[in-house]
């Protein structure tokens, strides 16, 4: 929809996966935040999310979004990276039919849409299950 | 604070695709309805309740617009917007203005045109309701938001998929027996478990339905109603109540409890001095049929867990101890985002003045409406008593 | 209605294009700002002005995320829209919050992130102010119309180019005293004059430039001001008017003429018990500079025409008589459309407090904000005075 | 923008340059109403409006948004029709320079703009200069 400023200012960390911890109370947030809901700390030191964790909730999209049309169906999920953090992303490389809650999953970096109009392919991490 | 009242309601005659009309004249329709309805003719003040205006149909400064059209020359006009809780937030903004003493007749409106856009367009604009940069950037719509809330509390609680499917039969009954609906049809539990699925396990029959579609409601002092507009029932506005929580659904600790709902809740009881008991008939944000059962369980109806049973029990049937959604909810009425919150008020007042027809809960003396924004971002409550 | 006073004040370091920063850290950054210039740690309820989250941004539902990110939890918070007197008419919508008794404290903010977008997207973004159907549809540009307001002007009363050029003069001499102008260089009248030319007779010197930027107040009731927060001056907010006006320039009798301007100062204006020749200092909405002649003649300022004359006079120079746009205006410190309305109050707000360092107006003790939308389609003024 | 049917509802109108006269005081809406501002009436009588007007005032856009860019630089004005009654359009088939307020105009019907998306060619009325 001709947004382009904010994509190249969100990779860096969407890359690195860089969360802020409130250097307080330890409450993590992504994106990173200039104060603590928990604690009102305005002190952060910047962590590296881990790269597994575990699926909270999920959905299959059947009716998509433009953007995402020829992808259909995909699944995707809300995923607890670290004891009380959490973020959405997709669930990739699995039958959508086999997710579970509590199921573990690693974060891997792809491809996540490519921008209609003008054509810019937007990258960032995904969910793929763990092979037990 | 002076104490308000609802002297006047309005709508188009049908909400749906309203194809050869625009913004300001479906809006204009409304409000002429609503004054009419009390036979004012003249306003002090307007709030308009408009999710995205920009994204469906190329148009803000709505109240410039609006206002002009309505003929209500100069007069101060304020678009509010707090995504599908736009209306129920304007009817707010309203109930201050004259209990803060500003205004004495001030029109509380909604309006959206979402069919002025291509599907693709009106899903986009939709989804701004939900965080762009962290939730929208993965693929995720608002069915399937919804979504996930409901494989979280299928999963907390045992609720069932056929629990889901009766608030989509309730609501459709009773959205039958509405000339206003959009969908006035009924349905089956068959029909909506088998219906396309959107987002698992959430199919098109537990979605509400895109919608063109306008509503507007007249305030003012209590005194002044009861001097000059008391032949009809005067509606007390006893309570509101408004709250927000994280706009991402993952920054929450528990995916199926709406705090938003649950405070705003709490806070418009309280200024109304009630308790959930004491409401005879509510009308709640069924945008999709799990959020009915959430949001009649942080509402405090029922208790966590039990939104599902109930709703299977027929209780929140018209008829039932606690009947929800008589109009037919977001679900059959249909669902123009920034007017609903303000049709809620509607029919409440309908309610509280016994003029539902074939819909009306008998002995209704106190209603309640709760509007959301986004997956549970802002609510919005209010409580109403017939005087 | 309770006497309200204004407590704290913040807006970003600098205006501008903040190409590394998101509009939830610019609106932030303020909040912060405001909230840390009285020393409050929490606020009861916010309302924030912002013309289109979804076309700049594709982001509404702003009072969820914004409040969120403020780590404001589950506070109403309210989006306000107007167009680009979005941020003046949140700053009413939260007078008359606390007005009313309703909230204690409350917050006022505004946040326009315009520079995520390319040109051609933010130009049909600021169309959406207009009439998209009868005026935009022809390819009339802001620019376009505000330039159609000179021609009429210079026509009828014979206001040269010229005075046009001295607003843009003296806005940039008084910007380029405020740290955080975007644009804080000064400028003659040859190169106002011989600039590039974008809607006849107006060039690139003659409009507001495209900003990021955010600005926030914190307002309580005046009795809890003089009890807790009287380690500064108390601003009191003793005056507010708004009203709207014809969309469409063409739909005006006198197209040199902004009513709701006249009408929305006169409110203003009545409401604190006033004459406009009690007033000391003023910042008005100069998104071009013939708004800024035009709104000094609406509000009474100077007789219909006189306004080119007045500015070429030097009479709203600091030190004038009447300064006008002390703050640089729109035109020097930018114009981030929801949060312009709100960093009007601030510099009143500094000005009133006596901080205002070069920009000083001496002996200010009465203050005038005047906010637009549009071509005038909306207007919203407040008046502020020292304790 | 993706917006379609607005332009598809505005058209006959635009095509046929009716307006709405109140049938209790007179005034003229262009496009119709259903509340008269004036006398609050809600009865109305469809009119045509006529083919020819003055300049109220004008401009010149060289800097044009997105769909126009390619005519840049164009002239546009407010255009008297009636006495009272006046709208916008964009001044055709003359020298810009040469406009001046107070010109009598007639109007012509020709292509506005093509929706850059679309591609869709939308028309409506433009003044163009009577010659005296
Ligand atoms: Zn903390
Ligand atoms: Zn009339």
């Amino acid at each position: 929809m001709g947004i382009t400023a904010r994509n190249w200012r969100e990779y860096p960390q969407r890359y690195r996966l860089e969360a802020a911890k409130c250097s307080q109370c330890g409450k993590v947030f992504f994106p990173p935040r200039l104060i603590c809901n928990q604690c009102k700390s305005r002190k952060f030191e910047t962590i590296k999310l881990p790269g597994e964790g575990t699926v909270k909730t999920f959905t299959v999209i059947r009716v998509a979004p433009t953007n995402f049309i020829d992808e259909v169906p995909y699944a995707i999920g809300i995923i607890e990276l670290l004891e009380g953090f959490s973020t959405m992303m997709q669930i990739a490389d699995c039958d959508p039919e086999k997710i579970s809650i509590g199921m573990k999953v690693k974060l891997e970096f792809r491809k996540i849409q490519s921008d209609g109009e003008a054509g810019v392919i937007m990258y960032g991490y995904k969910a793929v299950p763990v092979s037990e | 604070m002076r104490d308000v009242a609802i002297i006047g309601i309005g709508m188009n005659e049908k909400w749906g695709e309203l194809w050869d009309k625009s913004i300001r004249t479906i809006f204009t329709e409304a409000a002429l309805n609503a004054m009419d309805d009390c036979n004012v003719d003249h306003i002090d003040s307007m709030y308009i309740g408009c999710m995205s205006g920009g994204l469906f149909v190329g148009q803000e400064h709505l109240g410039s617009m609006l206002a002009d059209n309505l003929g209500a020359d100069f007069i101060p006009a304020t678009r509010v917007e707090s995504a599908c809780a736009s209306g129920g937030l304007a009817f707010r903004q309203a109930f201050m203005d004259v209990a803060s003493g500003m205004s004495e007749i001030v029109l509380a409106g909604g309006v959206e045109k979402m069919l002025d856009v291509d599907g693709g367009a009106a899903t986009y604009a939709l989804s701004t309701a939900a965080d762009q940069e962290y939730e929208c950037f993965h693929g995720v719509t608002f069915p399937g938001l919804y979504a996930m809330i409901a494989n979280a509390h299928m999963a907390k609680y045992g609720t069932t998929r056929k629990q889901l499917a009766h608030v989509s039969v309730k609501n459709h009954m009773n959205g039958s027996k509405n000339h206003r609906a959009q969908f006035p049809f009924k349905t089956t539990l068959e029909e909506v478990v088998n219906s396309v699925m959107v987002a698992d396990p959430l199919t098109i029959m537990d979605c509400s339905p895109v919608t063109d579609g306008a509503a507007a409601v007249i305030l003012c002092p209590l005194d002044l109603a009861k001097k000059k507009f008391a032949n009809k029932p005067i509606i007390k506005v006893i309570g509101s109540g408004h709250a927000t929580d994280s706009i991402a659904l993952h920054d929450r600790k528990d995916l199926t409890w709406l705090s938003a709902v649950e405070l705003s809740g709490k806070r418009a009881l309280k200024m109304a001095g009630k308790k959930i008991a004491d409401i005879n008939v509510c009308e709640v944000h069924d945008c999709f049929t799990i959020a009915e059962i959430c949001v009649t369980e942080a509402l405090g109806i029922f208790e966590p867990g039990m939104g599902g049973p109930s709703v299977e029990s027929g209780i929140t049937n018209i008829g039932g101890k606690i009947p929800v959604n008589t109009s037919g909810g977001l679900k059959s009425k249909g669902h123009p985002v920034g007017a609903t919150g303000i049709a809620q008020i509607i029919e409440i007042t309908e309610q509280l003045r016994g003029i539902s027809g074939d819909r009306q809960v008998n002995g209704a003396k106190v209603g309640m409406t709760q509007n959301m924004g986004g997956s549970g971002g802002s609510s919005v409550c209010h409580i109403l008593e017939v005087n």
